[in-house]
């Protein structure tokens, strides 16, 4: 697996394992949570931007509003089956289980990013619809959740003193990323690739070196989740941070193929679906259900599977994309 | 120059938890409250650091509020329920303010 | 007006309406305010330099030492007007209109840009000596309105405990955005062209880009002025900060018309004019008269009279430069 | 180990002012101060954020200092002056410390 | 709703030696403790700006912990070792806690 | 010299003595700590990346080997001299004394950057293992001032409470420098000019504006420096921060003579001997030594001999690596 290789030894991938091998051994070092912080905003302009213009390329065909809803449902339905795994394999609580199941329905945008470079240096193309896809399918996992952790409970004992109406709508529909995504895209997409030529340098030029620095970051971020959150986890629970992802990515490949989507588009289905968030959902989770502990769901998402995507999954599941294309092709 | 006895509530809870409780101080009808941002902390067998943390889940922000005994005493009711499902510790202590039509 | 569309679907603008967007719905989203302060250093070091190395390129004319001198004049007359006004139309106290006033004499260094790229976009050129008159405009404002404010008073109650000699005038002539302007104009005018060569990429590539991000930001920041100072504001108060611009504007054309100054330099001229601080003012505000209402003057700077000057007002400002030019012309 | 009485002035004031507040400290003879910043709050009918606020001219920061009884009450007199025209809130407490002889 | 008494440390102390503190509240036994950044100070002659010290080796934090007496005493002793060789204030006071059992 | 001056002339420079002149003026501005934090660790990538591609162009040569233990014997032999000549003319108690010399035997990455630029302004080349000496040179000098402040004394009076075995280690071989200096060196050598070609916008292209705004903060932080621990100099103190860079510069110099280095490569030695760290070792005196008082290190190092370094002390470095080169070549 020659791509597989080189992705994995691409600056990207390499900054981030100098990221998380600093961390493991305890170094010190971080980059300023504002400064990472605004870079992670200037990369989600720069792939809302890039998706939106090469939307406005092409028509909205049936295809792409087939790989928009096939992704929201996913995000639907991974939850479900999350939920089920981790209450048969481990003995984290309903709302333990629930909130983590949101995670790994809802998506990862830096995982999403990664597996667009390996994709186009593993020489295909991709579609722009799939940002969009990508914006669409951070929520729904999060009613999935939702609805798992309060089903069979007689009704909650009464809201936390001080909730609002439309708080929890308002951190879930109006998160950063998905303000920046949804509204890049839009600009994107109305201002078109001769509007945004001016702002190309920056936003094109810059994104891969931008995204190494990040990764560095993401690294360490990652590492120290790891080494924080080792002590709560058993082996159940860790190994459930390394199938889960691939469980996705195979459901989701079997839905590329049906949907006979090109090896790129159906590479980053997979990856979206088969990544799990660890900022959105988090902080969704400790609004909606504070009961469910931190620590479990965010050393999963973060120190487990999105290490696990960002150098072992990806490759893969790019391989799956080329499988389910051919097997259908 | 006289002082007059107020009561100094101090939460420290995790930021997104945070503005359920400053509403819970507003309709307390505390007269202001500031909050503070943390950089690390430790709880539990947890330690956490503001660097680390990504997700700012386990951020924690420190949230003081000069008042007087009465709504102090009402304040400390509510936030009790929100740090029964939210992280966090509240105390009061007694402090001494110019003004006392202020708080 | 194809210009004036242009100008508002420029990604610029459109980043700017998405951010006033999510912060009016109440997103909780935020640029740090550390990267955004960086990103606004950025700014004025590469306005700073392009003007330099432009100034540099020609010698000192007359023209260019009227345009300066137009621009203190007006920085000193415009608060006056304001003013006046306030007292007229608002039942703002002495000391908040005076405080007001100092705001709209002054300038926004960001509208400046803004109203540059969209000169640019309309087809104008613009000289180096306007970003000299942007530092220019800063602080003359600030000494009329403490004129104004103390007028008619009897002796000052005494200093503030802990003054100290000085301060004030620090915090006027060296805070960063004069510091940035006029330390990196003389930079661009003593290294000129050649000797920036090197730093070209990082000043001029990526401006546009990054000038989208911070207005990103900013629409952000008026949203959430406009928002939570809008209970503060009466009917008066908030069109004071929509008809203000206009007359100074108007006053400022007839000025470049007299000076004969062509459409791209007058537009500039006109939009300093027009355009009210929200940062460099409010600081000395609460330096030298703390008894004003801070949620006043910045609600209709910040709030108001900005998105105002960047969505609706460039386009009239050019607009006015070509009337003013065409009558003398 | 010996405990010894000191006072705890702790003055939240808005940031523009906070130089003055600390000359004052210093003129009036503490030993020292800490500042540390905040990152929202609320007063009156206002609230404010930092993220919110470009021209931090509503940003509060908080200023503590360990002193004894006869400074701090010095120090309260002339933060009254201050907060005449700036917008703050201050308080005293008691406190205890190891080595009296640094405060 | 009653209240209990117990402990505030507050220790202000350099960043670069804030870990030591920490680990020393931890063997204590304390239950918890929040570290918060600060921006400027002042201490004997020198005045110190978090914006100006690019090396942070003169940034102080500020360490809060609520616990009971006992512990209280037993980490001042500790940090009175720290505070022997570290720049650094230390001080305790009274507050008053909902749920006793949790310090 | 023209090329001194041509340096001095630099933007890069001129951005530094604006920054130094604001803030010896009082000028109250700042750039946030977090996003000059970011900038360095970018600047760190982007000269890490740079000197690997180059070593891996070039086999490792005997001279490669030779300048890299040259880095490390002077890091070592340096605060020896550095001690002596404290304890000789200045009053300073051995713990000081010790503390400091560690700092002069250490180096300053950003001395070491403004110096590339001179000299590659100046015509010479230079190669990539010298940023590999810049890692390797800054930690020895730790250990020698420990041996110096410790040497004599009885057995040390026990740990500080809350010490931990490894901490000072951690710091000293896994700060943020050493790890993204390393690093990104390691990467720069793996993905080589071909793996690193679509970061090349991002870290070359922008380099030396990122180095501008930078070293506006450097100016503002030495000229703070200065202002805020002049009162605790002395003028024996104030001259070692002139003269020891000085002499550690022609020890250096007489070194790359015997080596026979080319002039750009002796010119960087010369410069990282005479260079005093200001962040990596003030960080692990107050770990190892928290009784020698950071007032004096810090303001010799950041307020006199950095200043002196960037403006005056480079181009005196380059002709000394000419004459020395010219002596053996
Ligand atoms: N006794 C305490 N004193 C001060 N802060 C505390 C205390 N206990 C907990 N905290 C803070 O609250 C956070 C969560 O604590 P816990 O709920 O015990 O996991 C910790 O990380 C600390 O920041
Ligand atoms: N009682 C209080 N307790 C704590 N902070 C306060 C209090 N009152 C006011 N503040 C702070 O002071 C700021 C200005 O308050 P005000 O002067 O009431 O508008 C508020 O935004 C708070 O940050
Ligand atoms: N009495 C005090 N109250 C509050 N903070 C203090 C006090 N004394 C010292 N500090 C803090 O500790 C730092 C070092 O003080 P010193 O050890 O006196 O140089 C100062 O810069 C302040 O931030
Ligand atoms: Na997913
Ligand atoms: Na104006
Ligand atoms: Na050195």
């Amino acid at each position: 697996m020659d791509t597989a290789l080189s992705t994995l030894l691409s600056p990207i991938i390499l900054f981030f394992m100098l990221g998380m091998g600093a961390a493991l051994l305890r170094s010190q070092m971080s980059v300023p949570e504002a400064f990472s912080k605004g870079l992670s905003i200037y990369l989600m302009m720069a792939i809302g931007l890039k998706g939106g213009v090469e939307m406005a390329k092409n028509p909205l065909t049936t295809e792409v509003i087939l790989v928009l809803a096939a992704g929201v449902v996913l995000s639907f339905l991974i939850p479900s089956i999350a939920f089920a795994l981790l209450q048969l394999t481990t003995k984290l609580n309903r709302t333990d289980a629930a909130a983590t199941a949101a995670h790994y329905g809802s998506i990862s945008i830096v995982t999403f990013v990664a597996a667009t470079e390996a994709v186009r240096l593993a020489g295909f193309e991709t579609g722009g619809h799939l940002v969009a896809t990508a914006a669409l399918m951070e929520t729904p996992a999060i009613i999935t959740a939702l609805i798992l952790a309060h089903r069979g409970q007689s009704a909650r004992g009464g809201e936390v003193a001080g909730s609002e109406r439309g708080e929890l709508l308002r951190e879930v529909l109006l998160n950063a990323s998905v303000v920046v995504l949804v509204g890049a895209l839009a600009i994107g997409w109305i201002a078109g690739e001769e509007g945004t030529a001016s702002i190309q340098p920056f936003f094109t030029g810059l994104f891969q070196g931008v995204l190494c620095l990040f990764l560095l970051d993401m690294g360490l971020n990652a590492g120290r989740g790891l080494r924080q959150g080792w002590r709560q986890m058993n082996l159940p629970t860790f190994a459930f941070g390394l199938y889960m992802p691939l469980i996705s990515a195979v459901i989701t490949a079997a839905v590329c193929g049906v949907l006979g989507l090109p090896v790129g588009d159906a590479a980053l289905l997979i990856t979206l679906a088969a990544s799990a968030s660890y900022i959105a959902v988090p902080a969704a989770m400790r609004l909606a259900l504070p009961e469910a502990k931190p620590s479990v769901y965010l050393t999963l998402s973060l120190g487990v599977t999105f290490p696990f995507n960002v150098t072992v999954g990806i490759p893969i599941y790019i391989a799956m994309a080329g499988i389910a294309a051919s097997l259908t092709g | 120059m006289e002082l007059h006895q107020k009561r100094r509530i101090e939460l420290i809870i995790e930021r997104m938890a945070y503005k359920r409780a400053c509403r819970v101080l507003e309709q307390v009808g505390v007269t202001g409250y500031t909050v503070l941002p943390s950089m690390a902390g430790f709880g539990g067998k947890n330690r956490w650091s503001r660097d680390t943390d990504i997700s700012s889940a386990s951020d924690m922000v420190v949230i003081i509020s000069i008042t007087d005994e009465e709504k102090a005493d009402e304040a400390l009711e509510q936030i009790a329920n929100i740090l029964g499902s939210h992280i966090g510790v509240v105390s009061v202590s007694d402090v001494q303010v110019l003004r006392p039509e202020l708080f």
